[in-house]
């Protein structure tokens, strides 16, 4: 290759070295924060954390109702991941697998919802959940969820299904099956890593989701994870130290997430936009 | 116990205008092997895929054992299938492959560990039987699937180009197999392939189709020595029967055939006192010509293709436009430029209508 | 033999495989597909899609030629809130401006600078999983997260940045980076870029080693320079790959609504307002409870983002590709 | 709308199969959503008049949920719409979009008004319907840090307010010495940088003229009006506020005063204790902070140069949807008598609403409440801050102009008429 005289390639290390501070650094930074007190912040807001306070992590958890946020952001991510999931695949299974006229444009339809501005559903949405009595519920919050994810998995599915060759299920079929074990016993199976693809990518937007949490949800006890932060940042903008232990435990699952899945996560994340 | 009869059978795909597969007319006997052959998109796949169920049947009566089940679907037909692409559930182990589908059926589990794994140790998978089928070479895969399908005790066997993802070897032994398997179970067994070696050696009777009709049914050998058209004659054979234009003179009460420049007279032993002079289609096949000294035909050898067990001449007949293929011993010693003498074996000859391609009823051999 | 599903009289056996209302399946095509089935498996999806996102769009289109109050009845306004909001709302007017430059903007730094270290990468520099991760982790944050992150970053009197600026020696470009209305876009835009960044480049490294190696060998033989195969022959067929990536981006920025809300609100001066802060304002956040008015609002954003999306599938059609 | 109820009904076919209903079985627990959590004696008054109305209604609880105040907002804006949200909130007087719609419950004949001073009551009156139980009050001040003017050679006069002139001169003298001359911030709050402004325009065309300006009756074009921002637009200029003025939140503008990086004074709402006398290691100044209060410079020329803005804060209202109306009044009938004022004006160390003895303030910090009184001693008040005073767009664009850009130094005074008159 041609970088291969070294000052090009030492040139080449160093903006790529300077280019990783950039983007790597803020995080490093709050994570240093986290583990420090207000007070040594004010004094140097770059020292290091000597000695670090990991007792704040217990004090952020338990001082601001952290516990309840972020427990309720547990059961509504979850609960929507998973229906997301079943019902995606079911209709990306179907798209996949049967011919039938409007299969294309069905799929169409829904695959061009990915570009749909929220502004355009989140004033009717709040309307309408206020119609079911859904308004300020988690089962509300999780139904926009769903519906909110189902473009994306239908589409990282269908791809998938599509290449799930159509003998599998002839096979099952002769075995004497009807569609709907096949769907359970094999669809479901084979599919396994698109599948967890989509549970990771899902789980990780919803986790991360704020503009339908803040409008639909009002109650300060079904709050999730993103407000809750916010309404640290608020209550206490002044305790730097405090707010950035709060921002680490909301990312440390993330994080988790993504240094136990992170090849999956990737696919699943660049799935469509290579080619 | 099973006997397969299709009447008029015939599909038309939603939105297509040619039908895929035209008023197929075949029974199928209890216990035989029966082989549908032809070219890709043929339709003798979506044939068979009419019998398995997988296929709506557009028009004509589909048969089992006389019952109509055009409208039966697969899991109830009590079929098994051997797909081309073997169609193991990768997620489950050779094992559950194969005991999948009698788990449906409500069989005993220790009735189902049994006959799993007699079936296996009959095909020697059982060291395999907690195996994924990705840990397994292409010739085991392909027996998990025929295990699969021998472990139902079905009342049809239907195979759907079962050996074309195998290497040659690999293709011959399994070819044997399966025709010991057939000899052992005695069950009705429907065979598609483009192979016609396959074809050849495996099917009790063979169904030649072509563009969705059937264009002869018939033994092999019969197929073979008496195609029933020029499709038949160029599709059976390697290299195929050589179709050459010819007319059929009559000079006083003696035939001859006009080839190019030449003529072959037809000695006055063999019958053909009912051919009617005119343009023909004189087929013959590379095996029934000879290199000879004296007396015959003369070409002139345009290519030598010397295959190992026998060498392959392409010759030039004078005013013929194609070559014609002749099957020479490996030891001829000929190249190309020289000239010969070639013979007809004209007892095995066969002539078709130029126009419709059908062969015509006159043949030379002799008690025709 | 084991089928005793198969009765022994000639009679003409039926089941399963064909029912479902003739003249719908005829349209639909069926006469191979089990219709129960695929409404079984479709109809929840379609529940959902119908029920959280074609009947809010319906309604938000009905909604916006109305007034509509808390505890009193819609009044029919006609085409008034659309009017006001083309002719007499120069904020609407700045957050389509504001979000448009966001929209083109943020693509090309993004996607260019992506394309930098994508091929760095390519040319095999050691460590190249550690880059990877790191440059990655950016977009898996939450904006809420990222945008506190960053206010503290540009914070004048401690903030990163200025901090940076104070020990470069360029202390006369310290400045309150997020309120300063002429800085506070391209400082926000400076934070999407930085989110996205490692994505793209992460997405288009996948593209350059999925390019067949013959390609590139078939260059080294044409006697192609380092330069003459990255503009010649790599960045020619990742094409679709940067369009795509484009679109996606794009479609990203015509929504941003956290970053804004945590960070600045839409502030200094409507500087860094989008339509989506501006349609949460006008919806949740205003001194009137009307939910018309921004219903027109979204609407007309609607219209705008679907001339948008027409226009990128053109250019999909004439790449032969329909995926985003 | 056949399509919509076609789509409706499938849509409520899918809810209805989720929606488990939650009825509100508990007939006495009031909701409580109140801002102020952050605020250690504010929250221990509004905790302690829980207590007190638990004791006298067994069996009745209050439940309280603290907010940040945007998130405050943000959350009733959208709960009340839905016909939810709490039995009794926070609110200040400026949203009258709660009255005109509705949301709030008219308490002219249910709320104890005996013991409510009249202007504040006044301030919670739309129309025949009185709504909220003003529970704070609170006035324009500009604190300092005494011991760094005297540094900088400047004493207030006797009666606490320096003339224009001197006290331009004292900007420039912090300025000259690298000292941020006045804390201010708006990262987070629509009103406090138009203090600055808003003092000014109150003493040069006094509280009649003002409202005037205020309601749009009164060009920003104004002879009078231009002379006070051409004298504010001077002390913008001179480098008055700090540079992260558009970002500074409230909270932080705080710190940025009393500890660091220090500011000599910090113009603010007279709800400054609530943060500042929290503990040091919970945001408050330090224990020996040399806190003095004057008053906002004196105008050459002014109308009214003792006038000064007082304005309802935090009060708090009845959800109209609310279940336990009467409970509701109760809890409120709880905090409106007079020993709780005495309570709210000891240990919040602020102005309320509810009529109270203030010459007999005892505990810590009653010097300091001694001060305020004093520098208040012959004020002239104009109830009302301008945002509580407009509506609409005028108070958008007030918010944006007068509020951010016009102090952050971005727009000159003819740039602020224009902008202001064009939304008259």
């Amino acid at each position: 290759m041609g970088f291969g005289r070294p000052l090009g390639r030492g040139l080449l290390i160093v903006a790529l070295a300077l280019y990783t501070a950039f983007a790597a650094s803020p995080f490093v930074w709050v994570f240093v924060l986290s583990l420090r007190t207000t007070t040594e912040i004010y004094a140097d807001p770059y020292g290091l954390p000597l000695p670090p306070h990991f007792g704040k992590f217990a004090d952020a958890w338990l001082g601001s109702s952290y516990d309840v946020y972020f427990m309720n952001s547990v059961a509504v991510v979850f609960s929507a991941v998973a229906i997301v999931t079943v019902v995606g695949a079911m209709a990306a299974h179907c798209l996949a697998r049967y011919q039938f006229r409007g299969n294309r444009a069905l799929y169409f339809l829904i695959f061009s919802t990915l570009i749909f501005p929220p502004q355009v559903t989140i004033i009717a949405l709040f309307q309408i959940l206020i119609e079911y009595q859904l308004f300020d519920t988690r089962i509300g919050l999780i139904l926009v969820y769903v519906s909110l994810q189902l473009p994306i998995t239908v589409y990282i599915l269908e791809s998938f299904f599509r290449r799930v060759p159509s003998d599998l299920f002839d096979a099952a079929r002769i075995d004497g099956y009807s569609e709907v074990v096949i769907f359970w016993r094999i669809s479901l199976p084979v599919a396994w890593p698109a599948i967890s693809t989509t549970i990771i990518v899902n789980t990780i937007l919803l986790w991360n989701e704020f503009l339908f949490a803040i409008v639909l949800i009002s109650s300060d006890s079904k709050r999730t994870l993103p407000i809750g932060i916010l309404k640290f940042m608020g209550d206490q903008s002044n305790d730097v130290g405090m707010v950035a232990t709060g921002l680490m435990i909301a990312i440390v699952p993330v994080v988790a997430i993504y240094v136990f899945f992170s090849e999956k996560l990737i696919q699943g994340m660049t799935a469509g936009a290579v080619k | 116990m099973a006997v397969v009869e299709l009447i008029g059978v015939t599909k038309t795909y939603p939105g297509g205008t040619q039908p895929a597969v035209q008023g197929v007319d075949l029974r199928i006997e209890h216990g035989e092997f029966m082989v549908l052959l032809g070219p890709s998109g043929c339709g003798k796949s979506t044939t068979l895929r009419m019998i398995a169920g997988l296929e709506s049947i557009t028009a004509g009566t589909l048969c089992i054992d006389d019952l109509v089940i055009n409208r039966v679907p697969a899991r109830d037909r009590d079929i098994a299938m051997v797909f081309q692409s073997y169609a193991l559930y990768p997620h489950m182990s050779v094992r559950d492959n194969m005991a999948f589908g009698l788990r449906r059926r409500g069989f005993s589990r220790p009735d189902i560990e049994r006959r799993v794994a007699s079936v296996a140790d009959g095909l020697g998978l059982g060291p395999y039987l907690d195996r994924r089928p990705f840990a397994l070479s292409g010739g085991q895969r392909q027996r998990v699937a025929l295990g699969r399908a021998i472990v139902r005790e079905p009342k049809v066997f239907l195979f759907d180009e079962p050996l074309s993802n195998l290497d040659a070897a690999l293709r011959t032994s399994t070819r044997g197999e399966l025709a010991r398997l057939h000899q052992n179970l005695g069950a009705t067994m429907i065979y598609v392939t483009h192979d016609q070696v396959e074809a050849m050696t495996l099917g009790d009777r063979i169904c030649i189709m072509s563009s969705g009709k059937v264009v002869q049914i018939g033994r092999p050998m019969d197929v073979y020595s008496r195609p029933a058209d020029i499709f038949v004659a160029g599709f059976l054979g390697s290299p195929p029967m050589n179709l050459l234009p010819a007319t059929i003179e009559v000079d006083g009460g003696s035939h001859a055939i006009r080839l190019g420049d030449q003529r072959v007279p037809i000695p006055a032993t063999m019958p053909a006192s009912d051919m009617r002079p005119g343009p023909v289609i004189f087929g013959i096949r590379p095996e029934d010509m000879a290199v000879v000294t004296a007396d015959s035909l003369e070409a002139q050898v345009a290519t030598v293709a010397p295959l190992g067990a026998e060498t392959i001449l392409s010759l030039a007949l004078p005013g013929v436009p194609q070559e014609a293929l002749l099957r020479a011993a490996r030891d001829v010693a000929l190249r190309p430029g020289d000239h010969v003498r070639v013979a007809c074996d004209l007892a095995t000859a066969s002539f078709f209508d130029p126009d419709t391609g059908r062969a015509l009823s006159s043949r030379l051999s002799v008690g025709a | 033999m084991t089928g005793g599903s198969v009765a022994s009289s000639p009679a003409v056996a039926t089941s399963g495989v064909a029912a479902g209302p003739i003249g719908l399946r005829a349209w639909l095509r069926l006469s191979d597909q089990p219709f129960g089935a695929i409404l079984g498996f479709l109809l929840p999806a379609l529940l959902f899609y119908l029920a959280f996102t074609v009947y809010p769009v319906l309604l938000t289109i009905y909604d916006s030629i109305f007034r509509v109050l808390p505890n009193r009845p819609a009044t029919y306004v006609g085409l008034a809130n659309y009017t006001a909001v083309l002719t007499t709302d120069p904020t609407f007017w700045q957050a389509v401006r504001n979000t448009i430059i966001w929209a083109s903007v943020g693509p090309v730094t993004e996607i260019s600078i992506a394309l930098l270290l994508a091929l760095a990468l390519y040319a095999k520099i050691p460590g190249m999983r550690f880059f990877r991760i790191a440059w990655f982790t950016p977009v898996l944050m939450s904006y809420v997260v990222v945008g506190i992150i960053w206010m503290w970053i540009y914070n004048y009197d401690w903030g990163a940045a200025n901090t940076l600026l104070r020990f470069l020696g360029l202390g006369q470009l310290v400045r309150s980076w997020l309120g300063d209305p002429s800085t506070a876009l391209p400082s926000l835009i400076l934070v999407t870029t930085w989110m996205w960044t490692g994505f793209n480049m992460v997405v288009l490294l996948a593209a350059f080693h999925s390019l067949p190696a013959e390609v590139l060998e078939a260059a080294e033989l044409d006697h192609c320079g380092w330069m003459g195969k990255l503009w010649f022959v790599m960045i020619p067929m990742v094409q679709p790959t940067i369009l795509n990536l484009a679109i996606l981006s794009f479609v990203g920025k015509m929504k941003v609504f956290d970053l804004v809300w945590v960070t600045t609100r839409g502030g200094p001066l409507w500087s860094t307002e989008t339509v989506s802060t501006y349609v949460y304002r006008r919806a949740f956040d205003w001194n009137t409870f009307d939910l018309g008015y921004p219903s027109a609002i979204a609407c007309i954003w609607f219209v705008i983002v679907l001339a948008g999306v027409l226009v990128l599938s053109r250019i999909f059609r004439r790449h032969q590709q329909l995926e985003f | 709308m056949r399509l919509r109820h076609v789509l409706r009904t499938l849509a409520t076919v899918l809810a209805v199969s989720t929606y488990m209903a939650i009825a509100p079985a508990h007939a006495a627990t009031l909701s409580l959503w109140t801002f102020w959590g952050d605020q250690g004696a504010k929250r221990d008054f509004i905790e302690h008049a829980v207590k007190a109305f638990e004791a006298a209604h067994p069996g009745d609880t209050v439940q309280v949920s603290w907010y940040d105040k945007n998130s405050l907002y943000a959350a009733l804006k959208t709960a009340l719409r839905a016909g939810q949200g709490p039995d009794v909130f926070y609110a200040e007087v400026d949203q009258v979009e709660y009255i005109d719609n509705g949301l709030l419950l008219d308490l002219s004949n249910r709320l104890n008004w005996g013991d409510i001073e009249p202007w504040a009551k006044q301030a919670w009156t739309f129309g025949k319907g009185t709504y909220g139980l003003p529970l704070e009050a609170w006035t324009v001040e500009l604190y300092y840090n005494t011991k760094l003017l005297h540094e900088l050679g400047f004493n207030p006069p006797a009666n606490h307010q320096f003339d224009q002139k001197t006290f331009l001169a004292l900007i420039k003298a912090a300025h000259a010495k690298d000292i941020t001359p006045i804390a201010l911030g708006v990262g987070d709050r629509p009103y406090p940088g138009a203090f600055l402004t808003e003092e000014a325009l109150l003493k040069e065309v006094g509280a009649a003229d003002y409202g005037k300006l205020m309601r749009g009756e009164l060009k920003w074009s104004d002879p009078r009006v231009v002379k006070a921002l051409t004298y504010v637009k001077s002390l913008i200029d001179t480098g008055a506020l700090p540079k992260s003025f558009s970002t500074l939140k409230l909270g932080e503008s705080h710190a940025y005063f009393y500890s660091k990086p220090g500011s000599v004074m910090f113009l603010m709402g007279s709800f400054y204790p609530s943060r500042a006398f929290n503990p040091p290691n919970q945001g408050g100044q330090p224990p020996d902070f040399p806190l003095g209060i004057m008053q906002y410079p004196a105008l050459d020329n002014a109308a009214c140069n003792e006038c000064k803005t007082m304005a309802v804060g935090g009060s708090y209202v009845v959800n109209a949807a609310t279940k336990h109306a009467d409970l509701a009044v109760a809890f409120l009938n709880t905090m409106a008598t007079p020993a709780m004022g005495k309570l709210w004006v000891e240990t919040v160390m602020g102005q309320t609403g509810i009529k109270t003895d203030m010459a007999h303030v005892s505990g810590p910090h009653a010097g300091y409440f001694k001060e305020l009184a004093a520098v208040n001693d012959d004020a002239k008040y104009f109830f009302g801050l301008p945002s509580q005073v407009m509506q609409g767009k005028r108070r958008d664009a007030f918010t944006q102009i007068i509020n951010q850009a016009f102090p952050a130094g971005i727009l000159s005074v003819q740039q602020v008429v224009d902008r202001m008159d064009a939304v008259q």
